[in-house]
């Protein structure tokens, strides 16, 4: 995984990039099938792997396939991310170990579901309970943000655009002034 | 009508009347008309409060709570009444004169004149009126905003570099160092009222008292202490009636007002003079009189010369206060009073020269006092009751700020009073002298010109003959000032 | 040593999570920006998958004769994520596909300088 | 049925965002968000007079109860930013017909609606919800919404205004989930009241030290704390005049509440600011922010972009007054969010109004329009003088109750630059004044009429709530102290 | 691409009915294993791209045109709004299913149900939009 992100980082060719990530989601979710995240990883694989990297074919069929020319690592960015992760990795130093089963996620909130989602809510799938009835409310949200997203492509790039061309008005003057 | 009812007449009538006005601007006479009545039921209102006041009467209004345990409330004290009677007096006066120079002169935007100057005299009275120090910071402000429409009236470059300057020292001191006083004495008083004998008295440590008097004494930029004078002789871009109402009738005249009552009702002259005595103080105000009656002596431009002279002047009353002695007090009291007639009866002739002859310097006035006997005559007497020499009201305020520098042995005040005064007459008199007995200069475009429209003359004449009578009957202002002590 | 296996599985993440910051600050391609935040928000879901797992749990669908189950809050959450991800992203591509439109470009410093010169020109006509 | 409200008032515009998508008819969609709007804004009066009159109000979604399922928590400071985030909402709508119709293309405007309302959605939302992670849901809900409305601007640099928004607001809002999933190991819970009571405990992990830091960050990023705030000229300036009018005085806003929320009722039962110098920090980025953004707003020439880099350093005033930690300091703070949304919203209708006329504007497109628009003018100087803190505005009020908290903290030194960078104000204001009112139009100008009335009056109804919220700010006060008071102590409860 | 090989289309026509039903699969299977609206949304949106690649996208705009990918982009948020709605109006908290039945197992099943068809109808909906449109704006710039 590491290597893809690093080739990530490198590559320039953006097609191949694009089906680097395509890979990267594909190894994240094999990884949430090794840690019990099947929903997760079956999402994943549906849309990292495959909404993602189509709506990205797309957007590079209609700009352009290659990046500019390399850059050596920028400075001021790597110092940024340096100091955010060595934040983190400080962080880590306290955190409970993977797999702990002391933590404390796994005493508060947690097995509360495991426990009751059956006779509470009903599917054996602790999952669906807990995203379609404790937490339905987050669901609304997430519907309503790809419900968002879809509207707001239809906004920007919506088919309606394409005839009004010829009108100067509805047109970004500045492309005018690019083409002459 | 009861006081608190007359109260509330006398702050709306000038908003009523910038309402009527500005519907009115298309009909010129009806407009002026509306001013005139407008100025004048505001000074029956005011007068009509007189008699109260002076049998110790404090009428009072509260209007509302701005912030918690915070009012915007009015009391009228000796001082305000002193302050209002004078402002709403001149106003009618100005107003003439206004009428005659403005048209004289083809002003445009006439109706937006009118209309600030009428809101201007709302604050005015509000800030006399006001019962604690932040109704007052706000009508200072108020003020500052509805006089720069009137600095920039010309509406030219200069006019505008000159409202800038006029805008950015007013703002700024009043942002930058009054209101941080005034929020800071609100914290450590608890209050903001205006206290007979203050409101800070042990509350704060000395070193607190002199920071905030110092905030305070700087933070009132109206009152044009050094280094905060320039946007004085930056406004007078304007036409004349506003520098009159700057100098004479509201601005400059709220900026003492003010200093005085902070130093009278928030501080205390007795805790004062037992805590700090505050020595720096008169040692500015004193620099403050003599440098800029030097720069006066060296202007050329007559309206520039009256303004460093009204700059001089202001620091006669902040001085006055700051020798911390009863019969200063009371002579800074005065002071505000009698120099508002004086100087706006020279500023009143310096209009009038120049709409009848269009001459603005010093040096292009010789012989003028033959073409016009009246506008030089008075300037004579406007001039005489800035130097202090009797018989003008000049003289009574002098006297009290003298004997009161006496009764303290601040010599050195004494010693300044004396200075300057003489130097004022080293800058006036050459003024009356040339006018009346040197030979006119021939020159070319010279052009054939008699006395100014007659409302301006009528203006000027009342107002010079007020500064004489006022030193026959100074009663009604000294029985009033004589409650402050 | 307990210590490097408890946590390695953090650093790791962690560095990945890094370098998809890293591409969404420096990469000055519009594409390779939203990659980054591709990259970047992924990992952040492991990090969170990574802490929803219990030493001999399973996944969280109940079954008998099974007793641990892991932590299945976390996948909710993610779930959630990922969608709100995909939407950005589905959104930051339409917004590049207009910006080359408009710009002819999709280099940020290209864009830039295209847009130092509109302000120039705006200026410019105008006085 | 006034149980429900708490619920209304998200679900309602959520529900009409789709209706608005089938009517399409841009005249419908209008009446339908505007009906909207003015409904959301009498839920959160009554759920405001609710909250004075009986204390904090829970809901349960679905029935759960928290921490297991999520659950509304209203308190005074939520439904004050209700009020604030519905009253802008409704006003910016009666006022968006014309100029709506003027700058977006007329196949896109229900589009535009319907993120209108969506964006409502979001910001509502983030306002009423007492879980963290739902919190993040509705700040991409009112995001992503806020990317596209900005992205249909005319200018071309709106689209990349956008973008840069996006990915920095994306950033922010991951540092946000990182910041959250790193108090939830900790914890095991998210939900907030659930979270401040187990918080004391383990405050003292590096975890939970690591998480503020990027709580914070990921919040200042979105509200434009300096040095975060690259995104925000750009976006102000080139997004559609409502939109810019709208997110001015709501967007920002609501991104301070969170970062109340987080510190003050997360971390309520914690000495925050003792941790990692935050207090510090803060402060010293809000006095930046005041200083650096009230400069580089002097010298700009396009008066949205210098009301834009003023609106950061408004951010400052907000974020200094919270980092005093005082109740005078909250109450400053959370009195200037309200102050503040007033006046920005103000203006930029005003500049709105300018916009429809003149087509553009920069500071030579106002050129003596004090005379030939004077009412919009008029409105946009009354905002102004609100931004510098005269008295009988209700810039004046803020500034009172900051420069207040600075002296009772004993920090002098703060409260004159409080006074010395609204002096900074004055000198951008002005450069309005003086263009509109001392000088002339250009020759060649064209005619130019005032605004339609449905434009001006709500401007006009903004500019006088500027005025009258500051001469009795009685009322105001009373609810951000009280605010303050249950955020110091811990809040939610 | 109408003049690729008939063999692609006959075998994508023998495809696209049996990654429906598993879409439908998925949809409604969501209460026992893994799966759920929204994965279900997204292969259900996968068929539909399949079938627009494989036979034209003109063809796929007549099986569903602007109008219906609208319709079915605010159907699924409004039957998932509804449903709390319902909820609401039958006295429970918004979102309480327990409201929609008599029995509380069989209440929130039904509301699961629903709303998980809600996801997947927005879900689904969204995902043929945004390729839609995609897909026009690519063949507009080839007109060009």
């Amino acid at each position: 995984m590491a290597v893809t992100a690093f080739s990530l980082v490198r590559i320039h060719n953006l097609f191949a990039a694009v089906m680097m990530l395509g890979i990267y989601s594909l190894l994240a979710a094999v990884l949430y099938v090794v840690m019990d995240a099947v929903d997760v990883a079956f999402t994943e694989a549906a849309v990292g792997a495959g909404i993602s990297t189509v709506l990205m074919l797309g957007t590079l069929a209609l700009t352009t396939r290659m990046d500019k020319e390399a850059k050596p690592l920028v400075p001021v960015p790597l110092a940024i991310v340096t100091a955010t992760g060595a934040l983190l990795i400080y962080a880590t130093l306290d955190m409970p170990h993977y797999g702990d089963p002391g933590a404390p996620i796994h005493h508060h909130v947690g097995p509360y579901y495991i426990e009751k989602s059956a006779s509470e809510v009903g599917p054996p799938n602790i999952v669906t309970s807990v995203l379609a009835s404790y937490r339905g409310y987050d669901t609304l949200g997430e519907v309503t943000v790809v419900f968002t997203a879809a509207v707001g492509v239809m906004a920007l790039i919506g088919r309606s655009r394409r005839r009004k061309k010829p009108d100067p008005k509805s047109e970004n003057h500045g492309r005018k002034e690019q083409q002459a | 009508m009861s006081p608190e009812t007359t109260i509330q007449a006398a702050l709306l009538t000038p908003v009523i009347g910038a309402v009527l006005i500005s519907l009115c601007g298309r009909w010129t006479n009806l407009r002026e008309t509306v001013t005139l009545v407008t100025a004048v039921i505001l000074f029956s209102l005011v007068i009509s409060l007189y008699p109260l006041v002076l049998e110790g009467g404090r009428p009072s209004l509260v209007v509302g709570e701005m912030l918690p345990n915070l009012s915007i409330a009015f009391t009228v004290e000796p001082l305000g009444m002193l302050f209002a009677c004078i402002a709403s007096f001149l106003w009618i006066v100005n107003s003439l004169y206004s009428i005659g120079y403005m048209r004289g002169n083809n002003e445009k935007n006439q109706t937006r004149f009118y209309v600030c100057f009428a809101i201007a005299l709302a604050s005015s009275v509000a800030i006399a009126f006001a019962g604690n120090m932040m109704t007052l910071f706000i009508f200072y402000e108020a003020l500052t905003i509805s006089t720069y429409p009137l600095v920039t009236h010309a509406g030219t470059e200069k006019a505008k570099r000159g409202g800038r300057v006029y805008l950015g020292i007013l703002l700024s001191t009043s942002i930058g160092l009054l209101f941080l006083a005034i929020v800071w004495t609100w914290m450590i008083a608890g209050t903001l009222d205006f206290t007979p004998g203050g409101i800070l008295e042990g509350k704060a440590s000395n070193t607190i008292i002199g920071i905030l008097l110092a905030l305070y004494m700087f933070g009132i930029g109206k009152a044009a202490l050094m280094p905060f004078h320039r946007w004085l002789p930056a406004a007078m871009v304007a036409p004349t009636p506003v520098s009159a109402l700057l100098h004479a009738v509201a601005v400059v005249k709220a900026g003492v007002f003010t200093v005085v009552k902070v130093i009278i009702y928030i501080f205390g002259v007795d805790f004062l003079s037992v805590t700090i005595d505050p020595d720096w103080l008169l040692y500015i105000s004193g620099f403050t009189i003599l440098a800029a009656s030097i720069i006066a002596l060296r202007s050329d431009n007559l309206k520039r010369r009256l303004a460093y002279s009204t700059i001089s002047q202001l620091s006669y009353v902040i001085m006055a206060a700051a020798i911390l002695a009863p019969l200063s007090v009371l002579g800074a009291a005065l002071h505000i009073a009698v120099h508002a007639f004086g100087k706006i009866t020279l500023f009143f002739a310096a209009g009038s020269i120049y709409t009848a002859s269009h001459k603005t310097e010093v040096s292009q006035l010789d012989g003028i006092g033959r073409r016009m006997p009246w506008t030089m005559g008075a300037f004579a007497i406007g001039a005489l009751s800035m130097i202090g020499v009797p018989p003008t009201a000049g003289f009574i305020s002098k006297w009290y700020i003298l004997h009161g520098a006496f009764d303290s042995g601040q010599m050195l005040a004494v010693g300044i009073i004396i200075v300057s005064s003489l130097l004022n007459a080293s800058y006036f008199l050459p003024i009356v002298h040339a006018a009346f007995f040197k030979k006119e200069i021939e020159s070319p475009n010279h052009d054939d010109h008699g006395e100014a429209p007659f409302t301006v003359v009528i203006a000027l004449t009342v107002t010079a003959t007020i500064t004489i009578l006022l030193f026959f009957f100074p009663g009604i202002f000294i029985d009033l000032a004589r409650q402050l002590i | 040593m307990e210590t490097f296996y408890g946590l390695f599985n953090y650093w790791i993440v962690i560095v990945l999570m890094m370098m998809g910051f890293y591409m969404v600050i420096a990469q000055h391609n519009l594409i390779k920006k939203i990659i980054g935040l591709n990259v970047f928000q992924v990992s952040v879901f492991v990090f969170y998958i990574s802490m929803s797992k219990i030493k001999g749990g399973t996944a969280p669908i109940l079954t008998d004769g099974i007793e641990i189950y892991s932590n299945p809050l976390p996948h909710v959450l993610i779930l959630t994520a990922i969608v709100v991800g995909v939407a950005t992203t589905a959104l930051g591509l339409a917004l590049t596909v207009r910006i080359k439109d408009a710009f002819d470009t999709i280099e940020d410093d290209e864009i830039a300088i295209l847009e130092k010169e509109d302000q120039e020109r705006e200026r410019g006509t105008i006085s | 049925m006034s149980t429900q409200l708490p619920a209304l008032q998200v679900v309602l515009p959520l529900l009409m965002a789709p209706i608005a998508l089938i009517i399409r008819n841009p005249r419908f969609v209008w009446m339908l968000t505007l009906i909207v709007t003015w409904t959301t804004l009498a839920i959160s009066l009554s759920l405001l007079m609710q909250v004075l009159d009986s204390g904090t109000i829970t809901y349960r979604i679905g029935g759960w109860a928290a921490p297991w399922g999520i659950e509304y928590v209203l308190d005074k400071v939520g439904a004050f930013v209700l009020v604030i985030v519905s009253a802008i909402g409704s006003l910016v709508m009666t006022y968006a017909r014309r100029s709506v119709e003027q700058e977006i293309p007329a196949e896109r405007i229900y589009l535009f609606y319907t993120m209108f309302l969506l964006c409502l959605t979001g910001l509502l939302g983030i306002t009423i919800t007492g879980d963290v992670f739902n919190l993040f849901v509705f700040l991409e809900i009112s995001s992503l919404s806020s990317y596209v409305m900005i992205s249909l601007g005319r200018d071309r640099r709106a689209l990349t205004a956008a973008y840069r928004y996006l990915i920095m607001g994306t950033i922010g809002a991951t540092f946000y989930i990182i910041g959250v999933g790193l108090m939830y190991m900790m914890t095991g819970t998210l939900n907030m009241a659930d979270l401040a009571t187990l918080m004391p405990a383990i405050a003292d992990t590096r975890v939970i030290q690591a998480a503020l830091a990027f709580l914070t960050v990921g919040i200042c990023l979105k509200l434009a704390l300096f040095p975060l705030h690259l995104w925000l000229p750009n976006a102000y300036t080139y997004a559609p005049s409502m939109v810019t009018a709208f997110l001015a005085a709501t967007a920002t806003k609501v991104a301070v509440y969170i970062l109340i929320r987080i510190i003050f009722t997360v971390f309520g039962g914690v000495n925050v600011f003792e941790i990692l110098g935050l207090q510090n920090i803060l402060m010293t980025l809000a006095i930046f922010a005041m200083f650096a953004a009230s400069t580089i707003a002097i010298y700009q020439d396009n008066a949205k972009r210098m009301f834009a880099y003023s609106s950061i350093a408004q951010v400052g005033y907000i974020i200094l007054g919270l980092s005093f930690a005082s109740e005078t300091g909250m109450a400053a703070g959370i009195i200037h969010l309200f102050n503040h949304a007033i006046m920005k919203c103000t203006i930029f209708l005003g500049l709105g109004c300018v916009a429809l006329r003149m087509g553009g504007v920069s500071i030579r497109d106002m050129y003596g329009l004090g005379t030939r628009m004077p009412w919009t003018m008029a409105a946009i100087v009354v905002g102004g003088l609100s931004l510098i803190g005269i008295p009988m505005t209700v810039g004046f009020v803020s500034k009172w109750y900051l420069v207040r908290a600075a002296l009772e903290a004993d920090m002098w030194p703060v409260a004159v630059l409080i006074v010395l960078s609204s002096l900074l104000a004055i000198i951008y204001v002005w450069r309005i004044v003086e263009a509109a009112y001392l000088k002339p139009a250009p020759e060649n100008a064209e005619p130019v009429s005032e605004v339609p009335l449905s434009m001006l009056l709500p401007l006009w109804v903004m500019a006088l709530a500027s005025i009258y919220f500051g001469l009795d700010a009685t009322n105001t006060l009373t609810i951000a102290l009280d605010a303050a008071d249950i955020l110091l102590n811990g809040g939610l409860q | 691409m109408l003049n690729r090989a008939s063999i692609l289309r006959v075998v994508s026509k023998l495809l696209i009915p049996p990654i429906m039903v598993f879409a439908l699969y998925v949809q409604f299977h969501g209460d026992f294993g893994p799966g759920g609206g929204f994965q279900a949304g997204v292969i259900f949106a996968a068929a539909f791209i399949l079938y627009a690649l494989i036979f034209g996208v003109d063809n796929a705009r007549k099986v569903a045109p602007a109008w219906l990918t609208r319709t079915l982009l605010a159907s699924g948020l409004l039957l998932y709004t509804g449903v709390g709605v319902v909820a609401m109006m039958l006295g429970g908290d918004f979102l309480d299913y327990s409201m929609l039945a008599t029995d509380q197992k069989s209440a929130q099943h039904l509301g699961i149900t629903l709303i998980e068809l809600g996801v997947g109808t927005t879900v689904s909906g969204a995902m043929i939009t945004i390729f839609l449109i995609f897909d026009g704006r690519l063949r507009a710039e080839k007109d060009d």
